[in-house]
């Protein structure tokens, strides 16, 4: 394989930060290539959450002793970590979710609802995820307006050219895309989708679930109006997620979730709503998720987005190269130089959940199934995929065991 | 004999690549179609009833998954014909062939294969209700009114 | 202090399973009188967490791999545990949130947006938590319907019989109460009001984020249609509730939020639905936070809801007992027999921030502040109260403490 | 000296016992009412400028809050009599009177009690941006527009 960049990870020594790697799964290492579903967690990170827990936990916002500044403090602290992250001006644009499909669904219900009717076009693509795409759908059927799909091609990279077909004989509000296919491993050009929709006075909100772990993104450089992600699927814990937002949307904005928290001042009469972003935080927050989130950032920090990119992609290209000498096996998606660290195929005759199910038995963990893409998966006329996903610890010799793997449901079935 | 030969032993796989009652029965009695949501597995169930109105005297299954929410449909189908609806809607989900092989052989369906395995039944079990107005399982409760049409 | 019941708790043995009790705040032990706004986490709990992400973690409902089955049994597992806590009658019924907060927005949302219209009346209480009213509030805006409150005495129990009154002239649609007030500790009667709204076929909305940590909430005797708590408030994790829904109800209701894990089948003409709880569970679960709940509650069970309850009736009763006896200090709320472990009260001429401030160098932490109760805080003609509130590892001398630094904050402000 | 006792000094504890510039000017140049949403602090600031238009002439203060967030109303109000609008406007956070003393005696305010001591400020600030047209804090942005009539 060849180094395209001249930073490069040591995945097995950042593999020792992993307390899950250290069991064994059928008597085998785990060679885990589902981190697309979710990510596992270095110890630095259940480390933060065990800290904060045993030595600062407390509500935000609220307490005035100690313990309480403490705990607002390292809640506002991870704010912060997340706004540097993606490159937001402020962390009054910083929303802590609980994952990206409640980002996604924050946006269409509190942006869409009061800015949405009969006659607004609302447009995704068929690459999306079923969770930045079912909200569109939902939330155009409540207000009327028309829900319209990008379609892909073959590949799985969008149609452009049917862009200007889609936004026309209506009015263009919102495109809602992904920037990397969770199926496919596409790398999606959002900053054009991102201009076409401005240059219509439409917003867009980007689906950076897949992107964000693995690759750096920096809102300010797209220009997006609203961007999703979840910790997760980025070594931070489950239960929390970021949503960046434009302030000034998010201020004209009516809030999404209203009770404790996020108001000014209540009365019978009327009630008024707290500053950005407390405005869309109701309730007590994932407090100790965004703190460990926070970890997380810096871990991944530490070792640099971009040789984790440059990780991934010479993992892809490995796999890619793999697989593709193995009789009856497809592969789906675009070509390398526009692939994430996302490997789709298909064995002959063999659905994806026997595949699945006899790597299992080789300690080989894939995804099988639909992938929340059902659209995406009837355009490539199949009804599921199995999925190799890379991360940082991901290793080479973990593409070999998927390999051999194959080989022996290919023998199962024969 | 290890899990997986177990769980891919020769009937299963026969009853996967041959599958019994396998198309489409038309006109059928009764008719009803399921999604396993997890996975995208789908079947569509035709049957018909006897002069009795109630045996199953002909059933057909088609649809695309898994080997083993196949073949355990395919098992099933073999099963339920000369039956009673009645008695059918009432068949325990450890009753059902695949099922109970893999519990007698000691290494039983997991929690998610269970999905695959049960879709099958319940899919059947939709369509006496729609037809028989027999009980639905509890996870099936409500699918059918909002789901089938 | 007499003894009420013959089951007993051991505080000072219970207490030793916070790891947040070895610190030491201003070099004194940490009185922690403000489980109400959150509880602090035993080490079982804590080590439930790490467990999980060390040797279980995945994401739910969707790997064939054995990873993915074990997280997703220990995730189904947490909700059967959630299930019996509260005797709901099926697991269906059982959905997990992040908080009171979303599980109440939830209903009021997904309910609320298809249920009601003008001519409705929605009702809840001056006693109601910002969470449990303000989204009744805003769903009443949305829909036209209109928004009524039952009042409360200056004692803050609920004045019923104004029900009549309120439920008349409209159709009464829905009532939304809490089972015990965060200000005031009252407990409310709710089997009344829900017998009262299924008179007039309106449905019952139970808020017991006060009730469910501290008291046996059985959603089959009090006939709630739903009902809704905080993981963090009861030693669970943050960034987890739980929503109880009469699965007849659920099944008819639209989804609230949508996208992966939530569907059946995805296609741009049409989306179906999955199956109940899944329905209400879009994306990725707080995976790890549902089972450390499971642990909290394994955790609260272990030690006994009554004998919880009974521990912090004493504590009341012995805080009302000794602040009752410090010149210039009112008392808020109902007589001790209707009165869970909550005490709030203010210092003639000082501001509950100054008094919790004060406290808080003592190592006594206090709320200070409106309890996100501007509603009640407006009827008891005060702007904020001081707010003492206990939990199973409250000690009787953390009462005296707290007494020791109100006499001290009247010597600041002498 | 203990950090309470350094906080709730004879000076701060003055101010909030004896508040200077107390009431509600009528008629006003500006006005602006806010809250502290945390503990449900408010205060209302009413203020007259001198012919010139921009120097503030009186200012007035009412409301109810924390002897934090009272005395430093009380205390900063003391500091813009006489000052531009502009100028006032541009004043930091550190150097509002009550914030920097703190600063200066080596414990400066935890975040949440800054809120307190900051009220003041930010409501002087939105007065200014309704009648002069002066830059708002960013915490205030767009609280202006939505929350006061
Ligand atoms: C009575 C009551 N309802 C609702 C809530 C809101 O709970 P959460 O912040 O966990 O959503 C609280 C806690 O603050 C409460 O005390
Ligand atoms: C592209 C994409 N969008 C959205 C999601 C939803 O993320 P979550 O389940 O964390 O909300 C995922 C992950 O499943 C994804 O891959």
């Amino acid at each position: 394989m060849a180094v395209k960049q001249n930073v490069k990870l040591d995945a097995r020594r950042i593999r020792a930060d992993f307390p899950i790697f250290e069991q064994l799964e059928e008597g085998k290492p785990l060679a885990f290539l589902d981190s697309a579903v979710s990510a596992h967690k270095p110890r630095q990170v259940i480390a933060a959450l065990k800290d904060f827990y045993e030595n600062s936990y407390g509500n935000v916002g609220r307490g005035v002793y100690a313990l309480a500044e403490r705990a607002n403090a390292a809640y506002e602290q991870a704010r912060e970590k997340a706004r540097e992250f993606i490159n937001a001006s402020s962390p009054r644009e910083v929303v802590f979710t609980r994952n990206t499909t409640e980002g996604l669904n924050l946006v269409a219900y509190a942006w869409g609802l009061d800015n949405l009717g009969p006659g607004d076009i609302v447009l995704a693509s068929e690459l999306e995820h079923h969770s930045n795409f079912v909200p569109w759908q939902e939330v155009a059927r409540r207000t009327g307006a028309e829900f319209r799909v990008i379609p892909v091609t073959g590949e799985g990279e969008l149609e452009l050219d049917e862009l200007e077909r889609l936004a026309g004989g209506g009015r263009l509000k919102i495109i809602a895309i992904t920037a990397v296919s969770n199926s496919l491993g596409t790398i999606v050009p959002v900053e054009r989708l991102i201009a076409f929709a401005h240059e219509r006075g439409a917003i867009a909100v980007i689906d950076a679930a897949q992107a964000a772990p693995h690759r750096r993104v920096d809102v300010q450089a797209l220009d997006c109006d609203f961007l999703a992600f979840s910790g997760h699927k980025m070594c931070g814990p489950s239960g929390v997620g970021v949503l960046f937002g434009r302030a000034e949307l998010l201020q004209k904005m009516s809030p999404f979730l209203t009770g404790g928290g996020m108001i000014r001042r209540v009365s019978v009469e009327k009630t008024t709503w707290a500053e950005l972003p407390h405005k869309f935080e109701a309730g007590t927050p994932p407090v100790a998720e965004a703190v460990a989130l926070g970890a997380a950032i810096d871990y991944l920090e530490g070792i640099g987005l971009e040789a984790i990119a440059a990780h991934e992609h010479e993992l892809a290209a490995y796999a890619l190269e793999r697989l593709g000498e193995l009789p009856g096996l497809t592969l789906y998606g675009p070509p390398l130089e526009r692939r994430a660290g996302i490997v789709s195929f298909n064995l002959e005759g063999i659905h994806p959940h026997d595949v699945a199910q006899i790597l299992d038995a080789e300690g080989v963990c894939v995804r099988a199934g639909h992938h929340c893409n059902q659209p995406l998966m009837h355009k490539l006329g199949v009804a599921a995929t199995s999925r190799a996903s890379f991360y940082l610890y991901s290793l080479p010799e973990e593409v070999d065991r998927l390999v051999v793997g194959l080989e022996r449901a290919q023998k199962v079935f024969a | 004999m290890s899990s997986i030969d177990n769980l891919y032993r020769e009937l299963i796989l026969d009853h996967y690549k041959s599958p019994r009652h396998h198309g489409r029965l038309d006109p059928a009695d009764a008719e009803a179609e399921g999604q396993n949501p997890l996975c995208g597995d789908e079947l569509l169930v035709t049957l018909r009833f006897g002069a009795d109105g109630e045996t199953i005297e002909e059933i057909a299954f088609e649809g695309h998954g898994c080997a083993i929410s196949q073949a355990a449909a395919s098992m099933l189908s073999e099963e339920v014909v000369g039956r009673k609806a009645a008695e059918v809607a009432a068949i325990d989900k450890d009753d059902t062939p695949l099922v109970a092989m893999m519990i007698e052989s000691g290494t039983p369906l997991t929690p998610i294969r269970l999905k695959c395995a049960l879709l099958g039944l319940g899919v059947i079990k939709v369509a006496l209700h729609k037809s028989a107005g027999t009980p639905l399982p509890e996870e099936w409760t409500g699918i059918d009114e909002v789901e089938f049409e």
